[in-house]
């Protein structure tokens, strides 16, 4: 199925990475963090479309999962907490946001004029193409990664125990 | 072949055990290790004549493999003569320290003569750096808790010093990485003096710089010398006459044994700048000593000056220039502990460093005017004094080189009989007198009169240490101009 | 490898002392298995067996055993100048477990043999430093500090990542013998790779504090509690580094080193910046944060000369052993006197034992002789000039040396000055042998470079 | 070529999301934003290794993926523990407000 010369999937892969990098800039460009949040999501859902149109299925469900429904509810979270939902935040010198736009676009620059010319050279290798479900994940997960994978537990809970030390009270504090 | 190795030892044991006793001890053990020093000297002077192989007079063992280090060590002619230097003005300062400083001071000074005799005995380039950095170390703590000195004028000494140390290292590393023994690099002294000979003259240039720069600080040559006036007069007595008697040397050892053995190509095409600026150094530093008031201030300049002659000596590269810039350093090194000593009592027993307020004192203390006079008179370099000896032979050698430079650097011993001569007038004679009560006491005038037997004695009979200089002098000249 | 695990297990030992209610004897636990761990990287060293466990992706050579203890020494150092800080905090057991999670991380970073491991560690490193530096309760600095070391840390990952993801596009895979081997078949290097390696390294420059990546440091450096800025700057750092040095050593060499330049103008900007920065310093935090980034850029001097490797090895091993050494002892002074250095004038007359330590591993830092970080200095010049880096570079990095003399020697003779007033009471016998141990060893390894210094023979 | 789409493209494409997190991260002083440029970044490398990940036909890259997610959101984690406790004591969260250690 052709549509101007482009395939579907070069069509799909073009409305989700503009979608992306458009609610991308609004995350950044927003002034309300409440609104940052939820085009944050939003550029979130456009990357787990990117991750189908890879065919990694399962990647984009965890991907939901994770960013869309846990760090994201946690972000939220936090800014209700905080009753940070108004345009109150004061803004940055004009000088300081033209550096930081001059840097980024150099960045960005650099990174993609080093980038433009590499896809020849890049080799092809021939495996299975169903790497994306689960059942090939957990193999090498499993298998090859399991050190890796023991280890993160070993972090996720140094950042649980380090959250719960900056979060709880100071029990001294009352008695001084 | 432990005789080196004995060498370095006694100095540090008795910085140790000083240490480690009650302070009740300090005065009985500094006598006692004093005495030490110059019996074990006397000892290995003699037993040095009678080594029959060299290998009596070397010491060696593995350090660093790793980096190709050892801890090497030779008792050439040459390190003797500094030796000799050493000893015999290091117990001369561990005698006259006054008895109530701390023991720790005593401790201090016997690891520095430990770190002046490793650097004389080194034959090892890292070693030699090793010892030449240990050695700044106690005379700097020396001065930072138990003196006047300002903590600018210390940290001037420090960094200024520590500058040419690092260059040096640079130059000797440089050297180092171009030896190659079975395939290895090392820091051996023949290794290192074959691979520098073997540089071209580019590189000897800046292994010649890079080197004399750390040479040049310490003796302090013009226009490196801003470190030192403050720094001599604020130091307290032993600690300018360490800085002064045998510190200053660790220049000339190193300009000798290392610097020229090292790059002798470089030589001829350096003389010249460094002869002009050690003569300006000289007229420099005369004229300023002719306008100062204060003694102590009026003694460095003045060492400042005798340094330039020896220098001057030393860049003769002439065989009789070379051996005077030895003989003078030994004499040079009696002289100023000398006048130190004369300075220690002027301020301490007299009240006054100052020559105007001074006066008279010949009319009360009339063996102390004798003594003072024939160290001043060794300073002059009068005839039957060591410096006339030693200053003949540099302005001998000098001539030979450059007859301007010479009848240039000889201004230094008319300035120099100014201010000399000036200076002991307005303190010992006249009417006006200082102090009358003020007692001398009997260690200083035993040491005095030891200073000045010594400075006689050399001049009358130098055959000692002349031997050792013209032995030195004649093998360097030889690795100098080859074919003479 | 038996290390690690039993790191981890006592941190999760640590976390259950809550539970158990033996908080009291969690030190004397840490300590002793702290110790354990050492036995088992000695006799590991004894016996050893090339095997990769976990499909390659950690593995504990000789080098990685030698590292690993020098972490593991520096943490049971470590320990004791916690137990002795005025801090508000006891040694609490999240406290302990946080750290030993973060010594863990240290030991994946010397071990790594796959980007995933290096990863990880990383991060298992980093992340329980985020929480302890802002982990001061009543001080906004800390918070400050903690804030901040999070943002650039976690900046400073996303670069990594980056980095990581490009040389994976490359080499296909995470390995790194595989990304070597991929490296060196190829030619000309496609150049998003070059640029996966340039931010790689990039990403280390964060890590460990170089210049112009290092103005986070000073600030979290002072903004954290005293122990754990100890601890940051020397276990932290060192570790960052080793993992720096390993992925240069082994992936990123010949005959690729078109990045060798770029870290050397690094090298030699942060030479001059910390250098010039730390001169008009009024706290040693600060102090010793831009003194900590001239003597990264020593290390990192390593890095761009490493020719021989066994003499580079053995370089990094005597230059971080004598760094870590050095600072630990001055953090143990600095977390019983403050950090104000004009507290410090006359310290000698109240102290003349913690001055004696202090000095020593001032002395150290200078590279005088004949302390251990005399002979790491040494191995360094060596090293560049025996390399083919400019001799320029050497005479910077002499200068810096210089430099940073001055500031050290004022420093003592700051602690040495005599004070007007007389000091108060009697001479304090502040039992500080945490210092004096530190400067004791210091001295040995001075006097024995060997031991150090020559544990790998070419 | 990944179902006919140029792997330039899926480069470019995290290079540029990347970039915008990364000018985020300088530009804005609201601190909640600043994780979530960050998040941006990291989900531009994530994006990127499984563009990889699929090119070579390697799931070790999706792999990393898990581990870029845990890493992120521990980091996340303990960073908006710190800034509420800031925000406890401040009653701010403004970039501003952090610059009692001055340079």
């Amino acid at each position: 199925m052709n549509l101007l010369g482009y395939s579907l999937h070069q069509w799909v892969f073009g409305v989700l990475s503009f979608i992306t990098i458009v609610f991308a800039l609004m995350v950044v460009f927003s002034r309300n963090p409440v609104n940052s949040v939820l085009y944050l999501v939003l550029t979130f859902f456009g990357i787990a479309g990117h991750y189908l149109l890879l065919n990694a299925q399962f990647l984009a469900i965890v991907h939901i999962a994770v960013y869309a429904g846990a760090i994201m509810v946690l972000f939220l979270f936090v800014i209700m907490l905080m009753n940070l939902n108004a345009d109150d935040e004061p803004q940055k010198t004009m000088s300081s946001k033209i550096i930081a736009g001059v840097l980024g676009g150099l960045l960005l620059f650099v990174i993609v004029g080093v980038l433009r010319q590499t896809a020849q050279i890049l080799p092809q290798t021939q495996g299975a193409a169903d790497i994306g479900l689960v059942k090939t994940l957990g193999m090498v997960l499993f298998n090859e990664f399991l050190f890796p994978f023991e280890i993160i537990s070993i972090l996720l809970l140094a950042a649980l125990v380090g959250a719960i030390m900056i979060g709880k009270r100071e029990t001294t504090e009352s008695k001084l | 072949m432990m005789i080196p190795l004995l060498l370095l030892c006694i100095p540090l044991a008795s910085a140790i055990v000083i240490w480690s006793f009650p302070a009740a001890f300090t005065g009985i053990f500094s006598k006692l290790f004093a005495g030490t020093q110059i019996i074990s000297l006397l000892v290995i002077y003699v037993l040095h004549f009678y080594a029959s192989t060299t290998t009596e007079l070397q010491y060696d063992m593995m350090w660093f493999n790793a980096m190709g280090l050892h801890v090497s060590l030779l008792l050439s002619p040459l390190s003797m003569l500094f030796i000799i230097l050493t000893s015999l003005v290091g117990s001369i300062i561990v005698l006259s320290i006054p008895a109530t400083t701390s023991k720790h001071v005593y401790a201090l000074v016997f690891f520095m003569l430990f770190a002046l005799q490793g650097v004389f005995l080194a034959q090892d380039g890292l070693l030699f750096y090793i010892f030449w950095e240990l050695a700044l170390l106690p005379i700097y703590f020396i001065g930072l808790v138990w003196s006047d000195a300002t903590r600018a004028t210390l940290l001037k000494f420090f960094v200024y010093t520590v500058l040419g140390s690092l260059s040096m290292l640079l130059g000797l590393i440089y050297v180092y990485l171009h030896t190659d023994v079975a395939g290895a690099h090392a820091w051996n002294y023949n290794a290192m003096i074959q691979a520098a000979q073997a540089l071209q003259p580019q590189q000897q240039y800046f292994v010649f710089w890079s080197i004399f720069l750390a040479f040049a600080i310490k003796l302090p040559l013009f226009p490196f010398h801003s470190w030192q006036p403050a720094t001599y007069v604020e130091m307290p007595y032993y600690g300018t006459m360490l800085l002064s008697g045998i510190m200053l040397k660790m220049g000339v050892f190193g300009i000798i044994h290392w610097l020229f053995a090292m790059v002798p190509a470089a030589i001829p095409s350096v003389q010249q700048p460094v002869l002009i600026l050690a003569l300006i150094g000289i007229l420099y530093a005369s004229i300023i000593a002719i306008q100062q008031r204060d003694y102590k201030r009026l003694i460095a300049y003045a060492s400042m000056a005798h340094v330039g002659v020896i220098v001057c000596g030393l860049f003769s590269a002439h065989v009789q220039g070379i051996q005077g810039a030895l003989f003078q350093s030994v004499s040079h090194g009696l002289t100023v502990v000398g006048l130190l000593l004369v300075c220690d009592i002027l301020e301490h027993r007299f009240g006054s460093q100052t020559i105007s307020n001074l006066g008279g004192i010949r009319n009360t203390h009339p063996w102390f005017a004798v003594l003072f006079l024939c160290i001043t008179m060794g300073a002059v370099a009068l005839p039957l004094t060591s410096s006339f000896i030693g200053e003949f032979l540099i302005f001998n050698g000098l001539f030979s080189y450059s007859p301007l430079i010479m009848g240039l650097a000889g201004i230094s011993v008319i300035l120099g009989a100014v201010y000399m001569l000036r200076s002991y007038q307005g303190i010992m004679l006249g009417q006006h007198t200082a102090n009358t009560t003020a007692t001398i006491p009997k260690g200083h005038y035993i040491l005095l009169t030891v200073v000045m037997a010594l400075i006689i004695l050399l001049g009358l009979f130098p055959k000692p240490i002349n031997d050792l200089a013209a032995s030195a002098a004649t093998t360097l000249v030889h690795t100098l101009k080859p074919g003479i | 490898m038996i290390a690690l695990f039993i790191i981890i297990g006592n941190g999760l030992l640590a976390l259950l002392a809550e539970i158990f209610k033996f908080q009291k004897f969690i030190f004397n636990i840490t300590f002793v298995l702290l110790l354990a761990a050492l036995a088992s990287n000695y006799w590991a060293w004894q016996h050893p067996q090339a095997f990769a466990p976990f499909s390659n992706m950690i593995c504990f050579n000789m080098l990685e055993l030698v590292l690993s203890s020098l972490l593991i020494a520096a943490t049971i150092l470590w320990l004791f100048i916690q137990r002795a800080s005025h801090n508000h905090q006891t040694f609490g057991t999240d406290l302990s477990s946080l750290i030993l999670f973060a010594l863990a991380g240290g030991l994946l970073l010397t071990a790594f043999q796959n980007l995933t491991t290096l990863f990880i560690g990383v991060e298992l490193l980093s992340i329980p430093l985020y929480v302890l530096a802002a982990s001061h309760k009543n001080s906004a600095d800390s918070h400050e500090a903690g804030f901040k070391y999070l943002i650039l840390g976690a900046f400073a990952s996303a670069l990594l990542l980056f980095g990581i993801a490009l040389l994976y596009g490359g080499a296909a895979s995470f390995d790194i013998n595989a990304i070597q081997a991929y490296l060196n078949a190829q030619a000309n290097l496609p150049a998003f790779v070059k640029m996966g390696m340039l931010l790689l390294l990039i990403a280390f420059c964060f890590k460990v504090a170089i210049a112009p990546f290092h103005f986070w440091s000073p600030d979290v450096y002072e903004g954290a509690p005293m122990a754990i800025t100890a601890f940051m700057s020397t276990v932290a750092k060192t570790a960052s580094f080793y993992a720096f040095f390993k992925i240069t050593m082994v992936c990123f060499n010949a005959p690729h080193t078109f990045w060798i330049s770029m870290l050397m103008a690094f090298a030699v900007l942060s030479l001059i910046l910390a250098n010039t920065s730390a001169l008009g310093q009024k706290h040693l935090k600060r102090l010793f944060a831009y003194s900590g980034i001239s003597h990264s850029a020593f290390l990192l001097l390593i890095i761009i000369a490493q020719q021989k490797q066994a003499l580079s090895v053995n370089a990094l091993i005597m230059y971080t052993a004598s760094y870590m050494l050095s600072g630990l002892g001055a953090f143990a002074i600095l977390v019983k006197h403050g950090d104000v250095i004009s507290d410090y004038a006359g310290f000698a007359k109240r102290n003349p034992t913690s001055a004696f330590s202090f000095s020593v591993c001032l002395l150290s830092m200078a590279g005088i002789p004949i302390t251990a970080g005399f002979f790491s200095k040494y191995m360094v010049f060596v090293l560049l000039l025996s390399s083919s880096v400019s001799i320029w570079v050497s005479v910077i990095a002499i200068v810096a040396a210089l430099i940073g003399i001055y500031y050290y020697i004022r420093l003592i003779t700051q602690l040495y000055s005599k004070t007007a007033e007389e000091p108060q009471g009697p001479i304090q016998t502040d039992n500080n042998w945490i210092a004096l141990l530190c400067a004791i060893a210091l001295l040995v390894i001075g006097f024995f470079p060997q031991s150090l210094g020559g544990i790998f023979t070419f | 070529m990944i179902n006919g789409i140029s792997i330039n493209l899926y480069l470019l494409l995290s290079a540029v999301l990347f970039c915008i997190g990364a000018i985020g991260v300088m530009a804005r002083r609201n601190t909640i934003i600043l994780f979530m440029c960050i998040e941006l970044m990291l989900n531009a490398v994530n994006l990127l290794l499984v563009a990889f990940s699929c090119l070579h036909k390697d799931a070790t890259g999706q792999v990393f993926v898990f581990f870029v997610m845990a890493v992120a959101a521990s980091e996340v984690a303990v960073g908006l523990a710190i800034l509420s406790m800031i925000y406890r004591k401040k009653r701010s969260i403004d970039t501003a407000l952090l610059q009692n250690l001055k340079h």
